[in-house]
């Protein structure tokens, strides 16, 4: 049983330069992962007896929505700049004690690393992350959508400023 | 029998017709009233009604059903096999109906009474297979060619213990005759083929677990080539569909279907005929008794069709109980269970009947 | 439809009678294809069991398409699904009926706003004969919906109906 | 499993690809299966899901708080009072408000009930999938005996829109209590009539046992949970081991795959599992009403949910398994992001996995005891 602080220095001590550090967004606390480094971080959250992070409860994908807004013609607005995010809740059945992990990536570049190889049930969430808000996830064995249409081309719904398309395939999609 | 008394004045040709006739008039109302009844049967065991709105008690229902199935559309997949989707029906039903002809209804009526008569509805239901295989191949469907083959396998596997039963009823009685068969079976319960027949004295007290055992294995087997449950695996609702009929509609499936409640009905039969004593009664006949002879044969058919209906009628109980089985499973059970059993019996049994 | 659809100009005593016994033994035996959506197809299959017992009417649910009557669109249609229901309903053979059953598929229900990937309106793919109202459509609903589908098919004709 | 003739390996063959769904009488709705086959012999299965995907992500962005309770409810539609408790929680700990005493009981007995009826429906199409039909029928009729005590109290039969934010909607009726305990005095010889039927049955257990094991490791390392993941052996219960509610209070016990018929994470093992948890479940309420006291339901309900920025991740044992909302809120009234774990969904993923080397006809039987419901896979 650990806290986060605990393996926040933990954390610290062995990859200085890619934890970027805690925020608080209560009640919950969370450890910024750099995008490039969180495959080797949580391969040693794993794999470290004391830790042993064995289950990855959920990982989101989320729209920041923290660009600057610009409003379009036509009533709609668009974020230009911001990030996208990855938040990783994980937990050990053995120590039974929780971590938040957090990785943001640009919108325009969102690219980060894939945790597939270190818990197998990522696969999904991190598919379905790359369909919603269109984080993409490199070394990941099978990146497309999974519940959107595989020809859907109208972008990320889950993103704040997208805008629904007037058809697909012939059909109506408004009201 | 008909045949011949027909053909006396009428010519051989028209008798013939007529003859074939017959069946299709009991054929049919069977078949329309065992689906009604296996619809009832099953509501039943359910909790519930069943259908009760189209007549009494839903007893137009399966009319009903028909008479839809005269209005719809026939479709054809533009990549079937034409010729041969259009075949398999045609085929499945004239093997069911076709094993009508051997089969005594009474000891006046009998299609053809012919001296291979067990041999010949065993032979003629292949054609059975032959049509099912059509159906599954000509549909172009993977469900239904799964479900083909799997019929294929099975149906061929489960007729061997079935043939070696029939072996070791041909040991004990040396004929193949179902009305001789019959006729052997008369006078009382006791002479049923399931009692161990006319044999007398103590080979009668070994015969008869022997006899029980043989029953139960052509039940069995026989309950696998009309593929109910749990044996229905090659029309498996929850793994392909509806097998080999997947693709088909209307009246063909109609003909489908007709075949498989004629076909339930056939595997009874023979099983009665063998087992239970054909059309013989277990007690007696009431126009022997009150002296009107014309009364036997009509008595005769009536214990007939209901011991016929009667295993018809387990075979839906067992439908709506039991679980089905996997292909391997099934083929487990054929190969490592009933063919040993039935080839031990058909020893002991010929052992017997040398002593 | 089948056979003599349509074929007569005018009624007469057979045809009406004939007429009558088409259509009542399609409207007796609507098989339906056994297929499911989303939630309202829970209470259609608490309409098929035991307390409700849709067999009364003579439906039965069947596997495959090709051999149903009826089909009921039970629940939500999405983008994705629509296409594959369109599918479906094209393998029916004729004469074919559709009951909508429950607000999604009548025009989109609760997700009729936001819903970026839920159509609004199961008619929108296919033709509709009946819709269920309700969120999902109480079982009484349902055999409502089938009463009122069987009262449609008791009207059809076998005549060409000549507008003046 | 089947071994494959060592003279076979040495033909060249063409696997073919069969396609399940999204219409198939047994894929529990919308699923699409590709499945790629050797024969009979399952090479690989490839699932596709989203075909019912109904946006729910998008909606919660849009609504308030309280608006958001009946589409939690259409997310598992069979287990819609449970989706209901997870959702009130995690709004509960999100603002920090503590809930009366008799609303915690409504929902532990509200919640017991739905874990029954949502069992009730695995166990009926588990045995509809390996072919027998009337179990099916049985299970529903006892269900629509909880669905009863379900529209007495709130007068919805499926999706009820009753536990809220901050307590329910109103009170138990006056006859709840008294009916409920009818209910379990005829349900508890059900759970031996349905054994006897199906769970006994030599074909069933030949179908079941010893098909599609799941080992433990690979159940923890691709997130299963729920009675697949006690039937893989580990006594993993978030009713015990990350309490909410008031579950410390009952005594119940948390059963675990014995490998009764074959090994250990069978699906005989899952199945069986479901139906002790049915015991469990008839033995969390006889105490619950035993206990519950009178007292008001409503008055911790905000007039208005509008949290700090902040965000939550909270967990409750759904019938299917681990059912999370992770929630961001940046202070408005809607909340930024709600992301749910569902349990199907993560637990669908191990089907490709289990199915290798199985026959057709397995595939089936796998799909039907890991227990999915298409509307909580797509959302």
């Amino acid at each position: 049983m650990k806290t986060t602080e605990e393996i926040f220095e933990v954390l610290k001590n062995r990859y200085s330069e890619d934890i970027i550090g805690i925020t608080n967004m209560p009640p919950e606390k969370i450890i910024d992962v750099k995008p490039d480094a969180i495959f080797k971080v949580s391969a040693f959250l794993i794999n470290d007896p004391d830790l042993d992070f064995d289950n990855l409860m959920i990982l989101s994908g989320l729209d920041d929505a923290n660009g600057t807004k610009t409003n379009q013609p036509d009533g709609s607005f668009e974020f230009v700049g911001g990030t996208l995010s990855v938040v990783y809740h994980i937990e050990s059945t053995k120590h039974r004690h929780k971590l938040v992990l957090r990785v943001s990536v640009p919108k325009e570049n969102p690219v980060t690393e894939s945790v597939v190889k270190v818990w197998a049930c990522a696969d999904w969430h991190e598919r379905e992350a790359y369909d919603m808000v269109g984080v993409i996830f490199n070394n990941h064995p099978n990146l497309i959508r999974i519940l959107m249409p595989y020809d859907w081309d109208a972008g990320y719904p889950l993103r704040k400023d997208y805008k629904n398309p007037e058809f697909y395939q012939g059909m109506k999609v408004p009201y | 029998m008909i045949f011949d008394y027909i053909s006396s004045f009428l010519g051989a040709i028209p008798a013939a017709v007529i003859a074939g006739l017959v069946p299709m008039v009991f054929i049919i109302p069977f078949a329309l009233f065992a689906v009604y009844w296996e619809r009832k049967v099953s509501a039943h065991m359910q909790d519930r009604l069943g259908p009760m709105r189209v007549g009494y008690h839903g007893f137009l229902q399966t009319i009903a059903d028909i008479l839809k199935l005269i209005q719809k559309e026939d479709i054809v997949a533009s990549a079937a096999d034409k010729p041969l989707f259009n075949i398999a029906p045609v085929l499945t039903f004239t093997g069911s109906y076709a094993a009508f002809a051997a089969i005594p209804f009474s000891s006046a009526y009998i299609g053809a009474n012919i001296d291979l008569g067990v041999l010949y509805i065993i032979g003629v239901s292949g054609l059975v297979v032959a049509g099912l295989l059509m159906a599954g191949w000509a549909s172009n469907n993977k469900y239904s060619l799964l479900g083909a083959m799997r019929s294929a396998a099975q149906i061929v596997s489960y007729e061997i213990p079935t043939v070696i039963v029939i072996l070791t009823l041909f040991s004990m009685v040396g004929t193949l005759n179902l009305y001789e068969l019959s006729e052997l079976q008369s006078s009382n319960m006791f002479n049923w083929m399931i009692f161990g027949g006319t044999v007398t004295g103590w080979k009668k007290i070994v015969l008869i677990p022997l006899m029980f055992a043989a029953f139960l294995i052509i039940y069995l087997t026989t309950l696998a080539e009309v593929n109910r449950t749990p044996f229905d695996i090659p029309e498996a609702e929850s793994e392909l569909v509806s097998g080999y009929h997947t693709e088909y509609s209307g009246m063909k499936f109609a003909m489908f279907f007709l075949a498989e409640y004629a076909n339930m009905f056939a595997v009874s039969a023979i099983v009665t005929s063998l087992f239970l004593g054909g059309y013989h009664s277990p007690f007696g006949y009431l126009g022997n008794t009150i002296g009107i002879t014309w009364l036997v044969p009509i008595e005769q058919f009536f214990w007939f069709a209901f011991k016929g209906i009667a295993l018809v009628t387990v075979q839906m109980w067992l439908r709506w109980t039991l679980p089905r089985l996997r292909v391997d499973q099934l083929m487990v059970v054929c190969w490592k269970y009933l063919i040993p059993l039935s080839f031990l019996i058909f020893l002991i049994v010929s052992l017997l009947m040398v002593l | 439809m089948g056979i003599l659809d349509k074929e007569f100009s005018q009624e007469n005593i057979v045809i009406t009678k004939f007429e009558d016994l088409m259509n009542w033994s399609r409207l007796s035996s609507l098989w339906q294809v056994g297929f499911g959506l989303a939630c309202c197809a829970i209470e259609m299959m608490a309409t098929s069991a035991s307390h409700y017992d849709f067999d009364r009417f003579g439906v039965i649910p069947r596997p495959s398409p090709r051999q149903s009557d009826l089909i009921i669109i039970s629940g939500t249609v999405t983008l994705k699904m629509a296409l594959r229901i369109k599918r479906l309903y094209e393998q029916m053979p004729d004469p074919k009926y559709v009951i909508s059953m429950g607000s999604c598929s009548n025009c989109g229900g609760p997700y009729w706003e936001h819903g970026y990937h839920v159509l609004k309106g199961v008619d929108r793919v296919v033709p509709v004969d009946v819709y269920v109202p309700g969120c999902p459509p109480r079982p009484e609903a349902l055999l409502e919906g089938l009463l009122k589908l069987q009262e449609k098919i008791r009207n059809e004709s076998l005549v060409k109906k000549v507008t003046a | 499993m089947i071994e494959m003739e060592t003279t076979s390996t040495n033909l060249r063959t063409q696997e073919m690809v069969l396609n399940m769904g999204p219409q198939h009488p047994s894929t529990h709705g919308v699923l699409r299966l590709e499945i790629e086959l050797d024969g009979e012999l399952i090479v690989d299965v490839r699932p596709h899901v989203g075909y019912l995907h109904r946006c729910f992500e998008k909606h919660c962005e849009a609504m308030t708080y309280p608006q958001i309770v009946p589409y939690v409810d259409r997310m598992d539609y069979l287990a819609a009072m449970y989706s209901e408790i997870g959702y009130a929680v995690a709004v509960e700990r999100l603002l920090g408000i503590e809930v009366p005493e008799r609303v915690e009981y409504i929902r532990i007995i509200m919640g017991e009930l739905q874990r029954i009826a949502s069992h009730l429906v695995a166990v009926g199409t588990y045995g509809l999938d390996i072919g027998a039909f009337t179990p099916f029928l049985y299970c529903f009729r006892d269900r629509e005996k909880i669905l009863t005590l379900f529209e007495m109290t709130c007068g919805a039969r499926l999706l009820y829109n009753y536990i809220w934010p901050g307590g329910v909607s109103h009170d138990l009726p006056p006859d709840f209590i008294r009916m409920t305990k009818e209910f379990l005095t005829e349900f508890k010889p059900t759970i031996v009539e349905l054994n006897n039927l199906l769970s006994y049955n030599k074909i069933f257990i030949e179908r079941t046992a010893n098909v599609g094991i799941l080992p433990l490791e690979t159940a923890i390392n691709y997130g299963v949970t729920g009675p697949n993941l006690r039937a893989s052996g580990l006594k993993w219960d978030l009713r015990r081991d990350d309490p909410y509610s008031i579950y410390d209070r009952f005594d119940f016990e948390i059963p675990v795959g014995k490998g009764w018929h074959g090994t250990v994470g069978d699906c005989w093992d899952r199945y069986y599992l479901r139906m002790i948890e049915m015991e469990q479940s008839v033995r969390i309420l006889e105490q619950a009403i035993e206990q519950i006291p009178e007292g008001d339901v409503t008055s911790a309900i905000p007039k208005r949910i509008k949290p700090v920025e902040g965000q939550i991740y909270t967990r409750v044992e759904n019938p299917r398994g681990e059912l999370g909302y992770f929630i961001v809120s940046k202070g408005g009234l809607q909340p930024h992001r709600v992301k749910v774990r569902a349990p199907s969904f993560v637990n669908l993923e191990i089907l490709g996995e289990l199915c290798k080397g199985h026959l057709v006809a397995d595939v089936v039987a796998i799909l039907g005891s890991i227990d999915i419901v298409l509307g909580e896979v797509d959302r």
